[in-house]
C-alpha cells in the first residue's frame, strides 16, 4: 500500500478511509448488514457530488483567470479577493434567474435532457479509484463502465437539441452526436493500451500494475496512446478546439440556446465535471492514478486530474476552433489508425513480455 | 433483524426487470417517435442492469458502449434525417394492430408456459460470479474463432453497405 | 408436469428466461403494430435483447458454469449494431424515394 | 541465427511497411531502405548458410488458426542446405539489382512504389524459400505473383506494360490453380501439408502411388505456370515490358526460379513417382529447345534474354525430372547470377539508346566496354563454355541426361542454340557500326559496380560443382558425398557443340553484318516465320479463347435460350397462373406477413408442446 509511505497522521493521510470505518463502526452498531454499507454508499455519493460541484466553481474560477492571463486580459477580478467567489456569485445569478422553457418545446424531454447530461457524469466519480480500496465501487470492468456511463451524455445532448424545437438546438445536437461518436472509438481504443498491458480492466488493476512505471513512459506505445487519449478526451468533452457544438458563430451556442437558469446551470456542471473526469481518468490510465510519494493518495489523484485541466484550459487559450470537416477527418483518418496501430503493438509487445508469441 | 442478500438482488432484479419490460411498452405506445427512442434506451439500460444480476459485468458494460453508445445515437440520426409526419396514426390499422398483439401474447405464453413447465437440470441456485472477460476473449479466439472471423466480415459487408445505399446520388 | 411460477426469491433461471420471453414479445407486438419503419426496427433491437437476456441466464446458471450464452450474446449484440446500421440506411433510402418511413406505404409489391 | 532465419525475410518486409507508411515520400530513403535490408538480409544469410554447412538445421512451425479437432493450420520456416543457397542467391543477387536500380531508375515518377514492390517481393521471395509446408509456400507464391504484377505493370501507363502485367497474372493462375488442386490433394491423401511429413508419408507408402503422381502433377502444373515452361510460357516474354532490373531480378534470378525452387523441394516426393518425373523431364526437354529457338529470331535484346531464361529453366526441369536435383539447383544457382548479369548489361545498353531492338544498336563495344565483357563472359557463361560457371552446372545436366538419348538430343542441340542467339546478341550489340543514335550520358557508378561485382560469380561459382573439389554444393544440397557426374566425353562434346553455335552466329552476324541471316531467313521463310511468330502460340490461345470458349458459350447460350429457359419460363408461366389466384394474400404488407409467420410458429409450438402442457409426458 502507498500511502503507508504518506509521513502525516493517519487523519491527514487516509480521512476517508477513517471516515468511512468510523461511520460504519457507528452504523453497523444500531442497524443490520446490509444497512450500514448502503448508507455508507449513499453518504459517500452526497460527498462526492458536493466535492465535485466545489471543484467545478474551483474550475470555472481557474479557467477564466487562466485564459485571461494567456490572453493578457485581467480576467474577473472584482468579486473577492483576486475575483475567487466570482463563481459564487455566478451560480446564485443562474439559480434566481427565470426558468424558461420554449412554447414549442418538447417539455418531458426539455426538463429530462440536462439529469440525462448530469447524472451519467456525476457516476462515472463513483467508479474513479481516490486511493487504495478507496471506491465506491470498484468492479472489474471498470474501465469499460466508465466509457459506457460516458456515453450516455451524447444521448442527454441530441435530446436536449431535438427537445428545445429550434433548428440550431438540433443542429447542435446532431453535431455532438456526430463528434462523440467519431471520437469515442479512438478514446476506447487507445483506453484499452494500460488494460492490455495491466492484464485486467478494474481501475483498481490498472492502477497498482503502474507501480513501477507510469503507462505513459511504457515506449513506445505509452506516449502515443496518452495523446490520444488526450486528444479524443478533449473532443469527448467538446473543450477547444473541439467545441464546435457550441459554436456561438455558427449555430448559436449549440444544443443549449434554448436553456436558461438552473437548466442551463445544470449542462455547465456537467460539461466541468467531465473535463475534470477525463482528467482523472487520464490520471488513472497512464498517470499511475493515486500513487506519488509523501503526499496522501487522494491528493495526487486530484492533483494529477486537477494538471490535466489545466493542460485543456491550455490548450483552450491557445489553438484555434476546428472546421467541421478536419475535425471528421482528423478522428477517423488520424486518431483512429493511429490508436489502432499503438493497440497492436501493444499487443504484440505484451505477448512478447509474456512469450506467448510461438 | 437482517435482510438477506437474496432479497436485494431480488429487488435489483424486478426493478430492472420491470423498467425493462415498461420502457418496451412504452416504446410502443408512445406517439412521439422521438420518445420512442429515449423509452427504447430505458429498455437497453435496464437490461444491461439484468445483466449485471445475471453475473456478467463485461457483457453489461459491452450493452451499454454499444447500444446507448453507438446504437442508439444512430437511431436517433436516422429519426432526424427523417423527418417524421406526426398526422398518421402510429399505429397499424386496427386490425393489424389488435391481431399482432395477440399473437404476441401467445408467444408469450407458449414460451412462458414451456420454460415453466420444464424440467432444468444441471442449473445452479446462484448465477456464478466469476471474472469472465478473460474467459470470453479466450474462447473467441479459440472455440469460437470462426463465427468470430465470419462476424467481423459480415461487419464489413454492413458497413460497405450502409454507405453505398445511404449515399446521396 | 404442469407449469407453476417459480418463488418471488431467490431469483432463478426462469426469472431470467420469463423476462427474455418478455421483452421478445413485447419487442414482437412492436414489430407488428407500428407503422414508423425506425420504431420498428427498435422493436427489434428489443426482441434481441430479449434473446441475449435469456442467452445470459443460461451461462449464469448453467452448471458447471458454460460461456457459451455470452458469448453468443456478444455476437447478437454485433450483429444487432449491424444490422442497425443496414436498417437505417435502407430506411433514409426508402424516405428519400417516398419522402415517408410508415412501412404500410411501402407495398410495392402487392400482389 | 539459422535458428532466426526469418529475420532475413522480416527485413524487407519491415522495409516495405516503412516505405508504405510514410518513407515514400523521400525517394532517397525509400531506395536506401531497401538495399539496407536487404544488405543486412545478405549478411544473416551467409552466417545461415555458414552455420547450415555446419550441420545446424532448423525446423519451427506455431499454430496460426487452431480450429477444433486435429484440423488446424499452422505457419512455419525449416532451414536446410536448399533453403539456406536459396537464400544467398535471393538476398545476394537481389542486393545488386536493388543498387543497380539506384541509378537505372533514376528520374521515374514511381521510384518510391519501385523500391515497395521490389522489396514486398524480396520478402515474398525469402518467404517461400523459408516455408516448411506446402500452404505457407502457396501464400508467397501467390504473394510473389502480385509483387511480378505490381512490377511488371511498373509503367501501367503504358498499355503494353499493363497488358503484360495482365498477362503474367492471369496466365501463371492457370498453373497456381492446379497447384492450390494438388495440395489439398496431396492433404486428403496425407493428412499434413508439411515437407517432412509428406515426405514420410510418401517414404512409408502411405499415399497410393496413382494419388502421389496425380498430386505432384498438380503441383508441377504450379511451377509450369511460375517458371514459365511450354506451354504457360507464353507470359514471360510479354513481362519484358517492366523495368529491366525488374527482368533481372524476377524474370531471370528469383521468381521465375520459385517453381523450379518448389520441384526442387518436393523432389523427394517426386522420386516416389516415375510417371511424373518422366513428364517434368520431357517438358523441361522440350520448353529448352522450344524457347531456344524463338530465342533465335527475336530483336528485342530483351526478348532474346526471356526466352534464353525460360529455356534455362526447362533445363532445370530437366535435370530435376531425372532426380538429379542437385544439379537442377546448381544450375539455378549458376544462371541467377549470369542472367543477372546479362540483364543488367541490356538494360545498360538499353539506357544509352533508348530502345530494345537490337538492329537499332551496334558497335556499343566503344561506349560500354564494361557492359561489353561483363556480356561476352556471361554468355560464355552461358554457352557453357570451359570453364565459366555454366560449363559445370550445364555438363552436370547433360550427364545426368546421357542416359536418355532423346532427351540428350534435345539438351545437346539447345546448347548450340543457346550459343548462336547469346552471340548473335553480342555481335548485333557490341560489334560493327553503329546502327542507332545513342544519347550519351555517362553511366551511373550505382549501375556499374553491380555489373563489375556479378563478373565474379558468373566465372567462379562453377567450382562450388566442380569434380576436381569434389562438388561440394552437391554434397551439401544431397546431404551425402555426391559422385560427380562428369564425363569428359560429354563435357568435351557440348564445348564443341558450343563454339560450334558461335562459330554459326559468327557465319551469320559477324562483325555486325546482318546480310548473311536476311539470307537464310528468305530461304527457309515458311520456317523463320514460324519463330518469328513464337510458333503461333499467342495466336492459338487467342484462337482458343475466341473461338472454341467463345463457340462453346455461343452453343451453351442456345441451349440456354431454347430449352432451358423455355423449361423455366413454363414453369413460371404455371407458377403465374396458380399465383394468380394465391395473389390476394399477397398484401406487399411485410407485417401481415410477419405476423402470419409467428401466427404459424406459435401453432406449431403448441402443437409439438400439447402433451407437455397437458402433464401427460
Amino acid at each position: 500500500m502507498s500511502f503507508l509511505s504518506c509521513p502525516f497522521p493517519a487523519l491527514v493521510c487516509n480521512p476517508f478511509g477513517l471516515a468511512r470505518d468510523g461511520i460504519y463502526g457507528l452504523l453497523a452498531a444500531i442497524v443490520p448488514e446490509p444497512l450500514p454499507t448502503v448508507a455508507l454508499t449513499v453518504l459517500g455519493i452526497a460527498m462526492l457530488i458536493a466535492i465535485i460541484a466545489l471543484t467545478v466553481m474551483s474550475q470555472v474560477w481557474v479557467e477564466r483567470r487562466a485564459v485571461a492571463f494567456l490572453q493578457e486580459r485581467l480576467g474577473p477580478n472584482r468579486v473577492g479577493p483576486a475575483g475567487v467567489l466570482q463563481s459564487v456569485a455566478d451560480v446564485l445569478k443562474l439559480l434566481l434567474k427565470e426558468d424558461l422553457i420554449p412554447f414549442k418545446a418538447d417539455r418531458a424531454t426539455f426538463v429530462v435532457a440536462p439529469l440525462v447530461v448530469l447524472v451519467p457524469s456525476l457516476s462515472v466519480w463513483s467508479l474513479i479509484p481516490w486511493g487504495p480500496g478507496l471506491a465506491i465501487a470498484d468492479v472489474n470492468v471498470g474501465i469499460l463502465l466508465v466509457l459506457a456511463i460516458g456515453s450516455f451524455t451524447t444521448l442527454g445532448i441530441l435530446a436536449a437539441g431535438w427537445a428545445s424545437a429550434n433548428k440550431y438546438s438540433l443542429l447542435g445536437g446532431m453535431r455532438v452526436a456526430a463528434q462523440l461518436i467519431s471520437y469515442e472509438v479512438p478514446l476506447v481504443v487507445s483506453a484499452l493500451v494500460p488494460v492490455l498491458w495491466a492484464g485486467t480492466a478494474s481501475l483498481q488493476g490498472i492502477i497498482e500494475s503502474q507501480a513501477t512505471v507510469w503507462n505513459v513512459f511504457v515506449l513506445p506505445v505509452g506516449p502515443i496512446a496518452f495523446l490520444v487519449f488526450l486528444i479524443a478526451g478533449i473532443a469527448e468533452v467538446n473543450r477547444s478546439p473541439f467545441d464546435l457544438p457550441e459554436a456561438e458563430s455558427e449555430i448559436v451556442a449549440g444544443f443549449h440556446t434554448e436553456y436558461s437558469g438552473m437548466r442551463f446551470a445544470l449542462f455547465f456542471l456537467a460539461e466541468y465535471s467531465n473535463s475534470l473526469a477525463i482528467g482523472a481518468l487520464a490520471a488513472v490510465l497512464f498517470l499511475g492514478g493515486w500513487q506519488g510519494p509523501i503526499l496522501p493518495p487522494y491528493v495526487w489523484l486530484f492533483f494529477k486530474a486537477y494538471a490535466v485541466f489545466l493542460i485543456l484550459v491550455w490548450i483552450r487559450g491557445t489553438l484555434p476552433r476546428l472546421r467541421y470537416d478536419q475535425l471528421m477527418h482528423f478522428g477517423w483518418k488520424v486518431a483512429l489508425p493511429i490508436s489502432l496501430v499503438t493497440l497492436g503493438a501493444t499487443a504484440v509487445l505484451v505477448s512478447a513480455v509474456q512469450g506467448t508469441a510461438a | 433483524m437482517v435482510i438477506p442478500m437474496e432479497l436485494l438482488v431480488a429487488g435489483g432484479f424486478y426493478t430492472f426487470a420491470a423498467a425493462a419490460i415498461a420502457g418496451a411498452i412504452s416504446l410502443i405506445i408512445a406517439r412521439n417517435v422521438f420518445h420512442s427512442a429515449l423509452f427504447l434506451t430505458l429498455t437497453l439500460a435496464s437490461a444491461g442492469g439484468v445483466f449485471v444480476i445475471l453475473g456478467a459485468d463485461f457483457l453489461a458494460a459491452v450493452q451499454l458502449l454499444i447500444y446507448v453508445g453507438a446504437v442508439m445515437i444512430l437511431i436517433l440520426f436516422g429519426l432526424m434525417l427523417t423527418p417524421q409526419d406526426v398526422e398518421l396514426p402510429n399505429l397499424s390499422t386496427p386490425g393489424q394492430a389488435i391481431s399482432g398483439a395477440i399473437v404476441a401474447a401467445a408467444i408469450f405464453v407458449v414460451s412462458a408456459a414451456t420454460l415453466l413447465s420444464a424440467q432444468w437440470s444441471g442449473t445452479a441456485a446462484e448465477p456464478s460470479d466469476v471474472a469472465t472477460t478473460e474467459q470470453i476473449g479466450v474462447s473467441l479466439f479459440t472455440t469460437f474463432v470462426l463465427p468470430f472471423e465470419i462476424a467481423s466480415v459480415l461487419f464489413l459487408v454492413a458497413m460497405i453497405g450502409a454507405i453505398v445505399i445511404a449515399r446521396e446520388r | 408436469m404442469p407449469p407453476s411460477l417459480p418463488p418471488l426469491y431467490p431469483i432463478t433461471l426462469q426469472h431470467g428466461l420469463l423476462l427474455g420471453a418478455a421483452l421478445f414479445s413485447v419487442g414482437l407486438a412492436g414489430v407488428l403494430a407500428k407503422r414508423n419503419a425506425i420504431v420498428i426496427l427498435m422493436a427489434v433491437e428489443v426482441m434481441l435483447n430479449g434473446v441475449n437476456v435469456t442467452f445470459v441466464a443460461f451461462a449464469g446458471y448453467l452448471q458447471p458454469p458454460v460461456l457459451t450464452g455470452q458469448v453468443f450474446a456478444v455476437f447478437v449484440i454485433a450483429v444487432a449494431a449491424a444490422e442497425a446500421a443496414v436498417g437505417l440506411a435502407i430506411i433514409i433510402a426508402i424516405y428519400r424515394l417516398r419522402q415517408t418511413v410508415q412501412v404500410d406505404k411501402a407495398d410495392e409489391l402487392r400482389g | 541465427m539459422s535458428q532466426n532465419a526469418w529475420i532475413v525475410a522480416a527485413l524487407p518486409l519491415a522495409s516495405f511497411l516503412l516505405i508504405a507508411a510514410g518513407a515514400r515520400r523521400s525517394e532517397r530513403a525509400s531506395a536506401w531502405l531497401t538495399i539496407i535490408s536487404i544488405g543486412l538480409g545478405a549478411g544473416i544469410s551467409g552466417l545461415v548458410l555458414a552455420e547450415v554447412a555446419g550441420g545446424a538445421r532448423v525446423q519451427q512451425s506455431f499454430a496460426w488458426l487452431p480450429l477444433s479437432g486435429a484440423f488446424g493450420l499452422s505457419l512455419g520456416f525449416q532451414v536446410d542446405p536448399l533453403t539456406a543457397t536459396m537464400l544467398v542467391v535471393v538476398t545476394s543477387v537481389s542486393l545488386l539489382v536493388q543498387i543497380y536500380s539506384l541509378g537505372y531508375m533514376r528520374g521515374d515518377a514511381g521510384y518510391s512504389r519501385y523500391f515497395a514492390a521490389m522489396s514486398l517481393f524480396t520478402f515474398s521471395m525469402l518467404g517461400l524459400v523459408l516455408a516448411n509446408s506446402l500452404l505457407t509456400i502457396y501464400l508467397f507464391w501467390e504473394l510473389v505473383g502480385l509483387c511480378s504484377y505490381l512490377l511488371i505493370g511498373h509503367w501501367h501507363e503504358r498499355p503494353e506494360a499493363a497488358a503484360a502485367a495482365k498477362k503474367a497474372f492471369i496466365v501463371t493462375r492457370f498453373g497456381d490453380f492446379a497447384f492450390l488442386l494438388g495440395i489439398l490433394f496431396l492433404y486428403w491423401h496425407a493428412g499434413t501439408v508439411d515437407f517432412t511429413g509428406l515426405e514420410q508419408a510418401a517414404a512409408a507408402g502411405r499415399i497410393p502411388a496413382a494419388a502421389l503422381t496425380v498430386g505432384m502433377l498438380l503441383v508441377f502444373c504450379g511451377a509450369v505456370g511460375k517458371s514459365a515452361q511450354f506451354p504457360l510460357h507464353v507470359w514471360l516474354p510479354d513481362a519484358m515490358e517492366g523495368p529491366t532490373p525488374v527482368s533481372a531480378l524476377i524474370h531471370a534470378a528469383t521468381m521465375v526460379a520459385a517453381g523450379v525452387y518448389l520441384m526442387a523441394r518436393t523432389s523427394p516426393l517426386l522420386e516416389h513417382s516415375a510417371t511424373a518425373m518422366l513428364v517434368v523431364a520431357g517438358v523441361g526437354g522440350f520448353t529448352a529447345i522450344f524457347a531456344a529457338t524463338m530465342g533465335l529470331v527475336a530483336n528485342d535484346i530483351k526478348r532474346v534474354l526471356a526466352y534464353s531464361t525460360v529455356s534455362q529453366l526447362g533445363y532445370m526441369m530437366l535435370a530435376i525430372g531425372l532426380g538429379a536435383m542437385a544439379a537442377g539447383v546448381f544450375h539455378l544457382f549458376n544462371h541467377a547470377f549470369f542472367k543477372a548479369l546479362l540483364f543488367l548489361c541490356a538494360g545498360s545498353v538499353i539506357h544509352l539508346m533508348n530502345t530494345n531492338d537490337m538492329f537499332e544498336m551496334g558497335g556499343l563495344r566503344r561506349q560500354r566496354p564494361l557492359a561489353f565483357w561483363a556480356t561476352t563472359i556471361a554468355a560464355l557463361s552461358l554457352a557453357g563454355v570451359f570453364p565459366l560457371s555454366g560449363f559445370w552446372s550445364k555438363d552436370e545436366i547433360l550427364a545426368a541426361a546421357s542416359a536418355q538419348p532423346l532427351l540428350f538430343a534435345a539438351a545437346l542441340v539447345t546448347v548450340f542454340l543457346t550459343a548462336t542467339y547469346m552471340f548473335r546478341v553480342i555481335f548485333l550489340t557490341f560489334l560493327g557500326s553503329p546502327r542507332g543514335h545513342a544519347h550519351e550520358h555517362p553511366e551511373p557508378v550505382s549501375m556499374a559496380i553491380p555489373l563489375a561485382v556479378l563478373i565474379v560469380p558468373s566465372i567462379l561459382t562453377g567450382l562450388l560443382g566442380a569434380p576436381m573439389v569434389g562438388n561440394p554444393l552437391g554434397s551439401f544440397l544431397e546431404g551425402q558425398a555426391a559422385h560427380a557426374e562428369f564425363d569428359p566425353t560429354v563435357a568435351a562434346l557440348s564445348t564443341a557443340v558450343a563454339l560450334g553455335g558461335i562459330l554459326f552466329a559468327w557465319a551469320l552476324y559477324g562483325g555486325g553484318k546482318t546480310e548473311p541471316a536476311a539470307r537464310l531467313a528468305a530461304q527457309f521463310r515458311p520456317a523463320h516465320q514460324l519463330l518469328v511468330n513464337r510458333y503461333y502460340m499467342d495466336h492459338l490461345y487467342d484462337w482458343l479463347v475466341r473461338r472454341v470458349v467463345l463457340g462453346i458459350g455461343w452453343i451453351a447460350n442456345r441451349i440456354d435460350l431454347g430449352l432451358i429457359d423455355w423449361m423455366v419460363n413454363s414453369v413460371g408461366a404455371a407458377a403465374v397462373a396458380a399465383g394468380g389466384s394465391l395473389r390476394r394474400i399477397q398484401s406487399g404488407q411485410v407485417q401481415t406477413y410477419a405476423w402470419a409467420f409467428f401466427a404459424g410458429a406459435v401453432t406449431l409450438a403448441v402443437v409439438a408442446a400439447w402433451p407437455m402442457l397437458m402433464g401427460t409426458r
